[in-house]
């Protein structure tokens, strides 16, 4: 490998050992901390017989099965977002791609308890319209196809931006030729635009699914009162049982887990297998078809989307957050603030929980950009054989359940760590390096695709001009994969604002993140105080994206996602 | 620190102990973890893996999971002096783990709801059908106590969960979600906690809660020290505090039963000697825990 | 078919301030060839754009026959309009093999099997590329892009072919068997091709007709022996042609063609107040021969062919001249102007 | 600086069967200027990818003077071999504009405020570009991003510069301005020059030397007046200029410069039995005059200058000739033949 760094690569000696070392320390540390410990367990406590128990493979048949089909929901609705908003010429644009990334923001469990009110008997919607189901009538999301349509909602920002990124490298000429030689757009869709952007595509749907299989808050409300185990609420309910065989089976499951992962990178690998993506020449413009009288069609069908993933749950959040109690109706003489106020002026934890969850939200979005920039780089300019390792061991502390991650690294960090003697357990870098490793994945794909559209004399051409290795990322690499860096840095951000599960067990006084802040006082029963927490999350998000927004002229092309 | 707490409690609650505590013994640093049982217990064992364990004091919703240490060897033993004012059942006898105050199971209803239960037995009559929601006692270890109970009770038995999920009952969760569920109406009955309904009702909310004349299940909150600890002193003086009578006075006013004798019960809740406690055995319970769990979960269809 | 009428069409882009196209009106007559030649950014591939339907004109319109291509509000979508383009930047599809890039136009009419298959080895054997059929665009040399891009283009029946450079990066054997095809090609299907190139023997040899822009402006149309012999004005003399354009005194009358005594009389001329008048000279018009006007020679170059020399007359004009023998910079050489043109 | 020494370079690629350069070894001398011809996929792009440093040669090895650039094992980074090159598809950066494409390889080296400025604004200068410097490359014409590219090149000070068909798209008197700025850089900076073109005229105009490749190998060497005069062997003979190779007997003696006589007797004999020699016959070397041969016309192309005639000798082997008239395709004409070249 030494050698290979001569040999006219293009990447510098150090960046081999530098992604071998980010991948130990991220994914194979952890995850062999666990093992060690799960087989351990599995030795002295006598694991139960966990492979025979058909619910364990009903269980990964239902994960397998609502992650594939909440996949498909986010492509269908991220890709169809990311098509019509890339490439028609939409009204409105800026403002319909802002409101898509919103709904990331809103907790998973939020938005299911959003929808359940929606469609239940309380709905007030439904009420007026008078289609309320009567008191204690089936609820239809209890269901594989629930948690599927919940887990497309959640991860359609996923696959749209990743895909965005891809059709924004498209050369505007290969659109043409195709329509000149006939094609009817349709025709350009299928066999030219789509293919080209592929990797996009592909990338925005391999995280999806494996983000389905790791999701916990949907399954956990939609699932369990239909009897629909996955595996990370297996994987709880294993954990709320605790016992001497606990570890063995959680190890085991967590294993399980990885291996669903692998299967679904696996399949990546072959379909974007053997085909040229590098973009000839240059690519800066982007290729807008007129949709014609259809424009309107669209825009309905857009925006009506946009109100039910966005305004509905958010609307149900708001109503929550100003509501007295729960089930209380709404009105003007129930309404209340109070909720507001104690969580902006009494609640010593709020001003914690924001000033933690933004600091390492944007440490671990800027901090993993660099990390994966090299990464991805590697990946695909090295032509190392380790790549497709390298890429699965990235992937896979995204797929695990946040409480399974968690634990790997209280195993590794709660004793001091040995040589240096320093102890980070219970500090906020404990929460950080889990969310290194917990997001790797989610900032590595849309870069990877992006790098593999990428034509390589653009490089070369800076090469020749004189630039090492740092100058060419900087100047040339970088800027030229910005929608995709600027996909990867906003995606990682909403996501760990959010998050909850790597940080539940991770956090101690001090330490507390929003979305811990959020559980806490929703499970101890002050869900006004949660809904009015959530909410006050989604302002400071819009107000971030609004300033991003005030940035956008000083950025490279691309990186502010709703902007053209 | 010089004392570390990891318990479920709510926030609040949490956050009122751990306050009236320090007010009673000024320069003690008390840090404390407050999540749901699962994790917590997830994060106390990773700890005891890593051979580190950070908490002194466990307060907990169960005395299971405590006979459990106890029983692999993680607590500390300690005779409190106050224990002589709690019934004997309320504590362990080795002085390895207290109860701290009561928390039964009844049933909540929403106000809308065509009937309103009296017994345990209502639950399963047709004008329930469909209506009833309860927590999993994979989700809550009150919930798993509960089912010990109400199992082992002359009429009721397994065979009344078997009428329940004939009747079109479910159980998932923890109890949050069942008081969500029953407060929006989406179900009309739910098998739940006492202070969850209790509150809300007082805050406003469309909820009744009915102690049923079978009587109640309970949790008792229980805390206990950890083997490990370093700060056993500390630990100690938090055990006596949480028994003593201001202790006990701080979780009444917080809307629980409290377990010390002679403390008057917080308002919403009928006298003392109107409820009517069943009887459970924590170490036949943990003996029997993995067992009830799979009856349980066969009966509901639950995997796992 | 019919013919193609681009009519007062003119084109600006949002940015750049001068209109890239500007009021450019030009009949193509059914089944013509005709070659736009022009300086480099002079308009030349966004007329061809607006043709294919890429750009809408921000005035004037494009009918092909009585049927309106495109105006400022409305235009007929690329697909609908049957034509072909090379594109300057080859826009090969790097995902497809070169195959496939022949292929598509064939596929998306419809075409398949066989008959597909036929069709494109015979376009990959008319550009030379029959041993390329599966490799991919990157794989290929620069010269072979351009000429899968060719195969690409000339594969289906098009009622209109727009060819943009599409020889640029060939060597001289396969530009003169490219043209050969392409005059095949027009033969056999009638089409009506517009071929932008910066190449003048190129745009001459092919083309029926030939019109020359500079900044987005069409100065003349003409068939190539017209525009070469009787260019309008001082651009398109400097364009077609190395000619060199000399100013000297109006000639008397209204002759435009100038044989050497009528040049050496101007030449002679010293009168200041008549007004000077654009001469174009061409190199194969001036000889070397003992009995002319003396040049210093300012430059040589040898072409293979012959020597190309820039000469600088006595009043320092410069002038363009052909050898086949070489001749040393600085010398004085005596040269004879054979023919001449005022512009 | 110091001469470049390529020593039997050679590249296969893994798809693909035959090496795309096989074998090449060439010096080009210290400030040396050099021509590479070839057919499209003779491997020219390859040889100057490796000069460059970004393929790494399969087999042999490149030199800089007494510096081994690369050979099959290791090689020097492209960025420490203080080159510049003109890629045949530009390669511009989409995302900075002109001035900053063409700035870049400056601020790399540290020039940086005023300094910078002043010669990116002489390099657009010498590129006509002086109006675009604020533009994005996606919103220029092909020939601008081609100059836009050589500006680049052309603004540092390398010790080798690399242009691959730096000129391809640009139009005749561009072309010859930036001939003129091609040779002044060079005589200015000194720099070896290795340069590709499909071009000929171009090569011979420019080079000190002239290499010819075919398929991989290379052919000949050489001054451009000795590859024109004396080209070997039937590829370069056939690369350069546009003669036609005709197969008559082997003439008598080791005479190669054949005369009209000489070439009349070796039409006229019908010895079968002596071996038959490739003659190269030069377009301008047919002269059409009463007194010659007989010779059918199988085409006429105007090209402006002239008219290019395909004709066919009595046995059917094709000669190309020029005309300063129009011929009727199908006339007979006879012409003389005053110089031809044995293979
Ligand atoms: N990346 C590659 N992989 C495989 N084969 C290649 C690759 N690049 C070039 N080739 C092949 O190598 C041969 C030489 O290519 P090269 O680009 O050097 O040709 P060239 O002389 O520059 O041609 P042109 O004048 O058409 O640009 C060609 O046959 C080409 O198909
Ligand atoms: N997308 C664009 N935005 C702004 N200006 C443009 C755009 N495309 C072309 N131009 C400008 O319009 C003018 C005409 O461009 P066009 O591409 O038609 O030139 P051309 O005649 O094809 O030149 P070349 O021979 O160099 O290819 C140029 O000055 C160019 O800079
Ligand atoms: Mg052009
Ligand atoms: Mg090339």
């Amino acid at each position: 490998m030494k050698r290979s760094s001569h040999r006219g690569n293009s990447q510098p000696r150090w960046l081999f050992p530098f992604v071998v070392t980010v991948i130990f320390f991220l994914s194979v540390l952890p995850l062999g901390r666990l093992a060690a410990t799960g087989i351990a367990s599995a030795l002295q406590g006598g694991a139960r017989n966990l492979l025979s128990d058909p619910g364990v493979w009903q269980a990964v048949y239902d994960t397998l099965s609502t992650s594939f089909l909440g996949m498909v929901a986010a492509v269908v609705l991220g890709g169809g977002f990311a098509l019509l908003l890339t490439l028609f010429d939409i009204r409105g644009k800026a403002m319909l791609g802002f409101l898509f990334m919103l709904p990331t923001m809103i907790p998973p469990q939020v938005t299911a308890l959003s929808w359940i009110g929606m469609t239940g008997p309380s709905s007030t919607l439904l009420k007026a319209l008078g289609l309320a189901p009567p008191l204690g009538a089936p609820q239809p999301l209890y269901s594989i196809g629930g948690i599927a349509l919940l887990y497309g909602v959640q991860n359609a920002a996923l696959v749209y931006l990743s895909l965005r990124a891809g059709l924004l490298a498209l050369p505007r000429d290969a659109v043409e030729a195709a329509r000149l030689a006939g094609a009817s757009s349709w025709q350009v869709l299928k066999d030219i635009i789509l293919p080209l952007s592929l990797p996009g595509l592909v990338a925005g749907a391999a995280i999806a699914f494996v983000s389905c299989v790791g999701n916990f808050g949907i399954p956990a409300i939609l699932g369990i009162p239909a009897s629909i185990y996955t595996l990370p609420t297996l994987i709880y309910s294993k954990f709320a049982a605790f016992g001497p065989g606990t570890f063995a089976d959680v190890s085991l499951l967590s294993a399980m887990i990885a291996i669903l992962s692998i299967v679904g990178l696996t399949v990546e690998e072959r379909v974007l297998r053997g085909r040229d993506y590098r973009v000839i020449g240059l690519s800066g413009q982007v290729a807008v078809f007129r949709l014609g009288g259809w424009r309107w069609l669209a825009e309905i069908v857009l925006w009506s989307m946009i109100f039910i993933i966005l305004v509905m749950p958010l609307t149900a959040l708001v109503a929550s957050s100003l509501a007295p109690a729960y089930g209380v109706p709404l009105g003007p003489s129930t309404a209340t603030i109070r909720a507001y106020e104690e969580i902006l002026f009494r609640q010593a934890v709020t001003r914690t929980a924001f000033t933690n969850s933004i600091t390492l939200s944007l440490a671990t979005a800027f901090g993993l950009l660099v990390v994966t920039v090299l990464t991805g780089y590697f990946l695909v300019r090295g032509k190392s054989r380790l790549a497709p390792v390298i890429s699965a061991l990235a992937e896979i502390p995204y797929a695990l359940p946040g409480i399974v991650l968690a634990v790997a690294f209280i195993l590794l960090f709660a004793a001091p760590v040995p040589v240096i003697g320093l102890s980070i357990y219970g500090t906020i870098w404990i929460i950080l390096i889990a969310y290194f490793s917990s997001f790797f994945a989610v900032s590595l794909k849309p870069v990877v695709s992006a790098f593999r559209q990428f034509d390589p004399s653009l490089e070369e051409a800076a090469r020749l001009s004189g630039a090492g290795f740092g100058r060419r990322l900087a100047d040339i690499l970088v800027p030229l994969v910005a929608p995709a860096a600027g996909a990867s840095v906003i995606l990682v951000f909403l996501i760990a604002c959010n998050e909850l599960t790597v940080s539940a067990l991770l956090w101690s006084a001090g330490t507390q993140t929003l979305g811990v802040a959020i559980y806490n006082l929703d499970d101890s029963g002050s869900f006004n105080l949660a809904s009015a927490l959530s909410v006050l999350v989604v302002v400071m998000v819009v107000a971030m994206m609004l300033l991003l927004e005030l940035l956008a002229k000083r950025l490279p092309k691309g990186v502010v996602p709703w902007q053209s | 620190a010089d004392l570390v707490l990891y318990t479920s409690q709510p926030n609040e609650d949490a956050q009122a102990t751990v306050d009236a505590f320090k007010a009673a013994n000024p320069g003690l640093d008390v840090q404390w973890v407050r999540d749901g049982t699962p994790q917590i217990m997830a994060k106390l064992n990773a700890e005891i893996q890593a051979g580190n364990p950070v908490a002194d004091v466990l307060l907990i919703a169960d005395t299971v999971t405590l006979e459990r240490m106890k029983q692999a060897g993680q607590l500390l033993a300690y005779k409190s002096p106050e224990a002589a004012n709690l019934d004997a059942a309320l504590y362990d006898a080795d002085g390895y783990y207290y109860s701290t105050k009561l928390i039964t199971t009844g049933i909540m209803y929403n106000t809308q709801a065509a009937m309103k239960p009296t017994s345990w037995a209502d639950l399963a009559k047709p004008e329930a059908k469909g209506l009833v929601t309860m927590p999993s006692p994979l989700a809550s270890g009150a919930a798993l106590i509960h089912a010990q109970t109400l199992a082992g009770v002359q009429g009721l038995g397994w065979d009344y969960y078997k009428q329940l999920k004939a009747n079109g009952a479910v159980a998932s969760g923890g109890n949050g979600g069942v008081l969500k569920a029953v407060a929006s109406g989406e179900k009309a009955y739910g098998v739940v906690v006492d202070y969850m309904p209790l509150r809300e009702k007082a805050k406003g909310a469309p909820v009744e809660f009915v102690f049923p004349k079978e009587g109640v299940s309970a949790v008792t909150e229980p805390a206990a020290i950890l083997a490990s600890t370093k700060h056993a002193d500390a630990a100690k003086k938090f055990i006596d505090y949480l028994l003593s009578e201001n202790g006990q006075k701080v979780a009444a006013k917080l809307g629980y039963i409290p377990a010390r004798k002679g403390i008057d019960l917080p308002p919403g809740y009928p006298a003392r000697d109107q409820i009517k406690v069943l009887p459970v055995n924590a170490s036949e319970a943990l003996k029997n825990s993995e067992k009830d769990v799979k009856t349980f979960a066969d009966i509901f269809g639950i995997k796992g | 078919m019919a013919k193609l009428i681009l009519n007062r069409l003119s084109k600006s882009f949002e940015t750049g301030g001068r209109p890239a196209v500007d009021d450019v009106s030009l009949t193509v007559r059914e089944g013509g060839f005709l070659a736009l030649l022009g300086p480099s950014g002079c308009g030349k591939t966004t007329v061809l754009r607006m043709i294919a339907g890429f750009e809408q004109p921000t005035d004037g319109s494009i009918l092909l026959g009585e049927r309106v291509l495109a105006d400022a509000d409305d235009m007929v979508p690329p697909e609908h309009r049957n034509m072909a383009m090379v594109f300057q930047s080859y826009a090969l599809w790097p995902h497809m093999s070169v195959a496939e890039n022949v292929g598509y136009p064939l596929k998306v009419r419809g075409v398949s099997g066989d008959k597909r298959q036929r069709k494109v080895k015979e376009a990959l054997a008319a550009v030379r590329l029959e041993d390329y059929a599966g490799r991919r665009p990157a794989d290929l040399s620069g010269g072979q892009r351009q000429r899968v891009a060719l195969a690409r283009c000339l594969v289906t029946e098009p009622d209109v072919v727009l060819l943009d450079e599409p020889l640029a990066n060939l060597d001289r054997h396969l530009r003169q068997e490219m043209e050969e095809t392409f005059r095949e090609f027009h033969a056999r299907s009638g089409a009506t091709m517009i071929y932008v190139t910066h190449d003048q023997a190129e745009a001459m040899a092919l083309a029926t007709d030939v019109a020359v822009m500079s900044e987005g402006r069409l100065l003349q149309v003409g068939t190539p022996e017209e525009i070469y012999a009787r260019p309008q004005g001082r651009l398109v003399g400097g364009l077609v042609g190395q000619g060199a354009i000399l100013s000297l005194p109006l000639p008397a009358g209204d002759m435009r063609v100038l044989d050497w005594p009528a040049v050496q009389a101007l030449l002679a001329s010293r009168e200041t107040s008549r007004p000077a008048a654009d001469i174009l000279v061409r190199p194969q018009d001036v000889e070397l021969t003992p009995e002319g006007v003396a040049a210093a020679v300012l430059s040589v170059l040898f072409e293979g062919e012959r020597y190309v020399l820039r000469l600088a007359l006595p009043d320092g004009q410069a002038l363009r001249a052909f050898s086949r023998r070489p001749v040393k910079v600085g010398d004085t050489v005596s040269v004879v102007i054979h023919s001449a043109w005022r512009l």
